[in-house]
């Protein structure tokens, strides 16, 4: 590799997922009042639930690959989130465990093919088209982010994961003036417009997290 | 936020215990992973009934389980759907080979949920057929959306499907009693007030004092349209005629009327409503063979109505009618 | 004020015409003057009974009426006990010559009422006994006061004597039946909001966010002290210690528990104090033979609850358990 | 007679009766919020209710006598009021009735017994004592300065009205302090005092209305 930069370790994953656990905590309330305004007030309670449970496999039975962890985190989402957020993370989760393999580190190719299958995985799940204002708006521009950053070649994963953490910040953004036609928001028709999809700005503060935890 | 609960984290579990106690006789109450069971469960050679959504909608669902209606009922937090790891085993207690019928509000995260759930109990050996209810006329119905909520109908759904289990019907003919319930029956609601989330402890929606949510749902999602407060009647006939008009209800059709409070509304006023809303039918030369009045699918406290309108065949009337026994509708038993 | 009404004088009288309409099987709702009986009435050779009082307690007294309960519901303005011109005939037609019972809850207005009403019934050839409920426990009872008000234990006494009636007991018999009902129970409430009577078109009583009223009657009025919020266990116990104190409840007493919900307050929540109310009452050797959980004594919108304790003998329980077949409470039928 | 007073004949009474519809209609609110503070909010409605239904009792079948009018009276709020208000008031309205007998008109000694029988009435269907805080507050200073005023013989009834209302008006003030033990301001034991009995204040309006409508 032509710079100075490690992949990404076990280490890394357990501490992305606890700096996501923290973000969770953090914004709960934050995501509970955007789920307020467009669906039913419990986004910011479903991921903080979600993810504290994640914190509490990990301690009982610490993975030993990023992969490993990746999974525990979906299964635990699967089964603490509920709601619309857990199957779609629990499945972008999964799917990125699967394409991450046993592999003890994670190089930039390695890493946006998982960011990727993540996406993948929730529009498999929920067959929302980017625009609907849901998770997907947040997933696709980190995709195509992440591709670009790790086909630049230089090799640091921080990169990639930075790159990916802005455009799920600006996708989450741009979701603002959209009208939901997926998930509950869209029983609002008209009135979903003007307000942020809660959906992607959690996938935007999980996706930072992977920055901060790669620093 | 005033309410009668210790913490706001605790409310389901606290509640379904509680539950569990006075209905000792009737129900089976699993806490970890959390379900509500028929007693008698798994009935041989009945077709099982699982249904379940978020809580906040009491009695849905786990004052249906029983003779009759559903074999086991699936409590998420608090509007939130359940997960596959309660799905899973509650649908696993109560088939007795002859198979499982998930009925399933539709919601995106009622709908994964179950979805995972099925596959799971499938790959566990259970056949599982699933009953989509998607009533409301507030939604519009499209491809390239989430499409219609689930709503009042889910109660009619229940309750007919579990006649047709318990009468013995096969797993393919549950599941089809169920979606002809659901083809015939449209619902459409209304909020006079907001709800409050324990956990988030301000209302769902703010409301001024004159106004109403023409269209809501039953998680305190606001609703399709804002409009000025009316009188009983005229939001009568906002909710009814959409739904007459979905259903194409015409002179000499016989129905099912359903008025259901939506928590926070006293009982006198659904019976305003129901008046109204059978004095329209009257009107109409529609016959309203059956009746039903009452807080069935809720949104916690608050005020507001639902109006349902089933349109009956001779099968469906005496499905209805078959004796039911569960903590939040009997009869016959 | 949002409600779901059309005019505020009208409250009343359409919410009986859509209760008339919605339970026409059941009942026959007489407008001028207004009183419900049930269809079959008079019963033949059976005690009449009848109940009755201010509107805005639903299913109280109207949802009652049926085979096993009440011949007679005798509804008045919203909180206001109905008058003599309707009591008097709703008498006469559930006689069949073996007497009527009347069920009277100790406010001054419904024993006035009732009380020239069954002087008139008397004079008209109608033997009528009457029982007087007063089962409230916040409220002290003395001889220089007007004593203590009837509240959830009434919807007891109304099942258990209705059951007597139904069996063939005599009048003196049903009546008796009823007052042991009424000496065996006692009651308690708590409001979290107050409730709006639509003619008056302000909140009740003020409360602020973070206060509750303790020991409240049915009408709306205040309770016998405010306290700041307090969690759903410290509550249920505030309420149930002084029914048991006063009931001299024991270990190896059996009771029935009802958690009654004041009209706004969601299921779910009743049932977190159900679970507390049974918790004490296990820890205290006492067995819950049966129980009640849900709206059947309500205070319009008000959000709360009352917890009553009724003592039972073989004999009640058998009564608890005959089959009732009425708008709002069904079984064994 | 000493005096040039008439005594009181029928169309005082329909005078009175309609003044009374009146002071119920306007008063009606200010019933309300009295009986709110410590009962259960209807009492303004309740004898609003009641007094529109004497006057269409009125307009059917003009009475004859004094009695007869107030006879009507007592059966139409028996019939239309309801609560604790109806009976006692029914009843106070019966016995004065009787007390008048058909004589054509009423001179200050039939009135001040008149009074008195209503009193009466009310005491013998509510059992409750001066200083209960209920309307015989009310009515029992009405009955003692009526007779003061009555004895006092110079044969003016108008003077033992005014004396009537008068005293009505103070003994509905006195209740402010009050602990109720009677009624449903009972309930609330000593968070009655401090408000004044709604019941005491509607009987006071009659009291003024049957002098307003004689002068
Ligand atoms: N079909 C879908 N595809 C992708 N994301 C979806 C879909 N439906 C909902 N979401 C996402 O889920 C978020 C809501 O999650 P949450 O509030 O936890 O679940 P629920 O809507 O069941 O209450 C939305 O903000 C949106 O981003
Ligand atoms: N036992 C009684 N004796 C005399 N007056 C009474 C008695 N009980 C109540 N009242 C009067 O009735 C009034 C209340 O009337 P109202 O509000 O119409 O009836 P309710 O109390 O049934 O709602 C009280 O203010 C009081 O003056
Ligand atoms: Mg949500
Ligand atoms: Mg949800
Ligand atoms: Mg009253
Ligand atoms: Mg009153």
């Amino acid at each position: 590799m032509g710079h100075l930069t490690v992949g990404l370790d076990v280490d890394w994953a357990v501490r992305w997922l606890t700096l996501s656990a923290q973000a969770m905590a953090d914004h709960r309330v934050e995501l509970i009042e955007l789920d307020r305004a467009i669906g039913d007030s419990d986004h910011g309670e479903n991921m903080d639930r979600g993810f504290k449970a994640v914190m509490d496999k990990l301690a009982e039975a610490p993975p030993a690959t990023p992969g490993a962890a990746l999974k525990l985190t979906a299964m635990a989402l699967m089964s603490k989130v509920g709601g619309a957020a857990g199957p779609l993370y629990g499945t972008a989760f999964l799917r990125a465990s699967t394409s991450l393999g046993d592999a003890p580190d994670i190089d930039p190719a390695a890493l946006a093919a998982a960011i990727e299958a993540a996406r993948d995985g929730v529009v498999a799940r929920g067959k929302a088209e980017p625009g609907d204002k849901t998770m997907v708006d947040a997933w696709t521009p980190a995709v195509e982010a992440a591709a670009a950053a790790a086909a630049a070649g230089d090799g640091d994963v921080l990169k990639v994961l930075l790159a990916a953490a802005e455009a799920a910040e600006a996708g989450a953004v741009a979701t603002d003036p959209l009208i939901a036609r997926k998930g509950r928001a869209s029983y609002l028709g008209e009135r979903s417009a003007g307000h942020r999809d809660p959906g992607a700005v959690s996938t935007a503060l999980i996706l930072r997290a992977a920055a901060g935890a790669a620093k | 936020m005033k309410k009668l609960i210790n913490d706001p984290r605790a409310v389901v579990d606290e509640s379904v215990e509680g539950f569990g106690l006075a209905h000792a006789d009737l129900v089976t109450v699993s806490s970890e992973p959390k379900f509500i069971t028929r007693k008698d469960a798994p009935v041989a050679g009945k077709v099982g009934l699982v249904s379940g959504g978020g809580s906040g909608h009491e009695p849905l669902h786990g004052g249906f389980v029983g003779v009759g209606m559903l074999d086991a009922a699936v409590p998420g937090a608090v509007f939130t759907s359940p997960t596959p790891d309660q799905i899973i085993p509650a649908t696993l207690a109560v088939n007795s080979g002859a198979g499982v019928v998930h009925i399933v509000k539709n919601y995106t995260g009622d709908v994964l949920n179950f979805e995972t759930a099925a596959e799971m109990a499938e790959a566990e050996g259970v056949q599982v057929r699933t009953v989509l209810v998607n009533d409301d006329v507030a939604v519009e119905d499209s491809l390239y959306t989430a499409g219609r909520r689930g709503v009042g109908g889910t109660v009619l759904v229940e309750k007919i499907a579990g006649a047709a289990a318990e009468r013995g019907d096969d797993l393919d003919a549950v599941a089809a009693i169920g979606d002809r319930v659901n083809q015939n029956v449209r619902s459409m609601g209304v909020a006079l007030s907001a709800c409050t989330v324990p956990h988030a402890g301000v209302p769902s929606f703010d409301l001024e004092e004159n106004e109403i949510e023409i269209g809501i749902g039953i998680h305190g999602e606001p609703g399709r349209h804002r409009i000025p407060m009316e009188n009983a009647d005229a939001i009568t006939d906002r909710l009814l005629e959409p739904i007459l008009a979905d259903l194409g209800i015409a002179s000499g059709d016989k129905v099912l009327l359903f008025v259901n409070g939506m928590g926070g509304t006293p009982q006198s006023e659904l019976y305003i409503v129901y008046r109204r809303a059978a004095q329209v039918l009257a009107e109409k030369g529609v016959a309203v063979e059956r009746s039903l009045v009452g807080n069935y699918i809720t949104s916690l406290e608050m005020q507001g109505c639902s109006v349902t309108v089933l349109r009956l065949d001779d099968e469906l009337t005496s499905l209805w009618d078959a004796p039911v026994h569960t903590p939040a509708l009997r009869w016959g038993i």
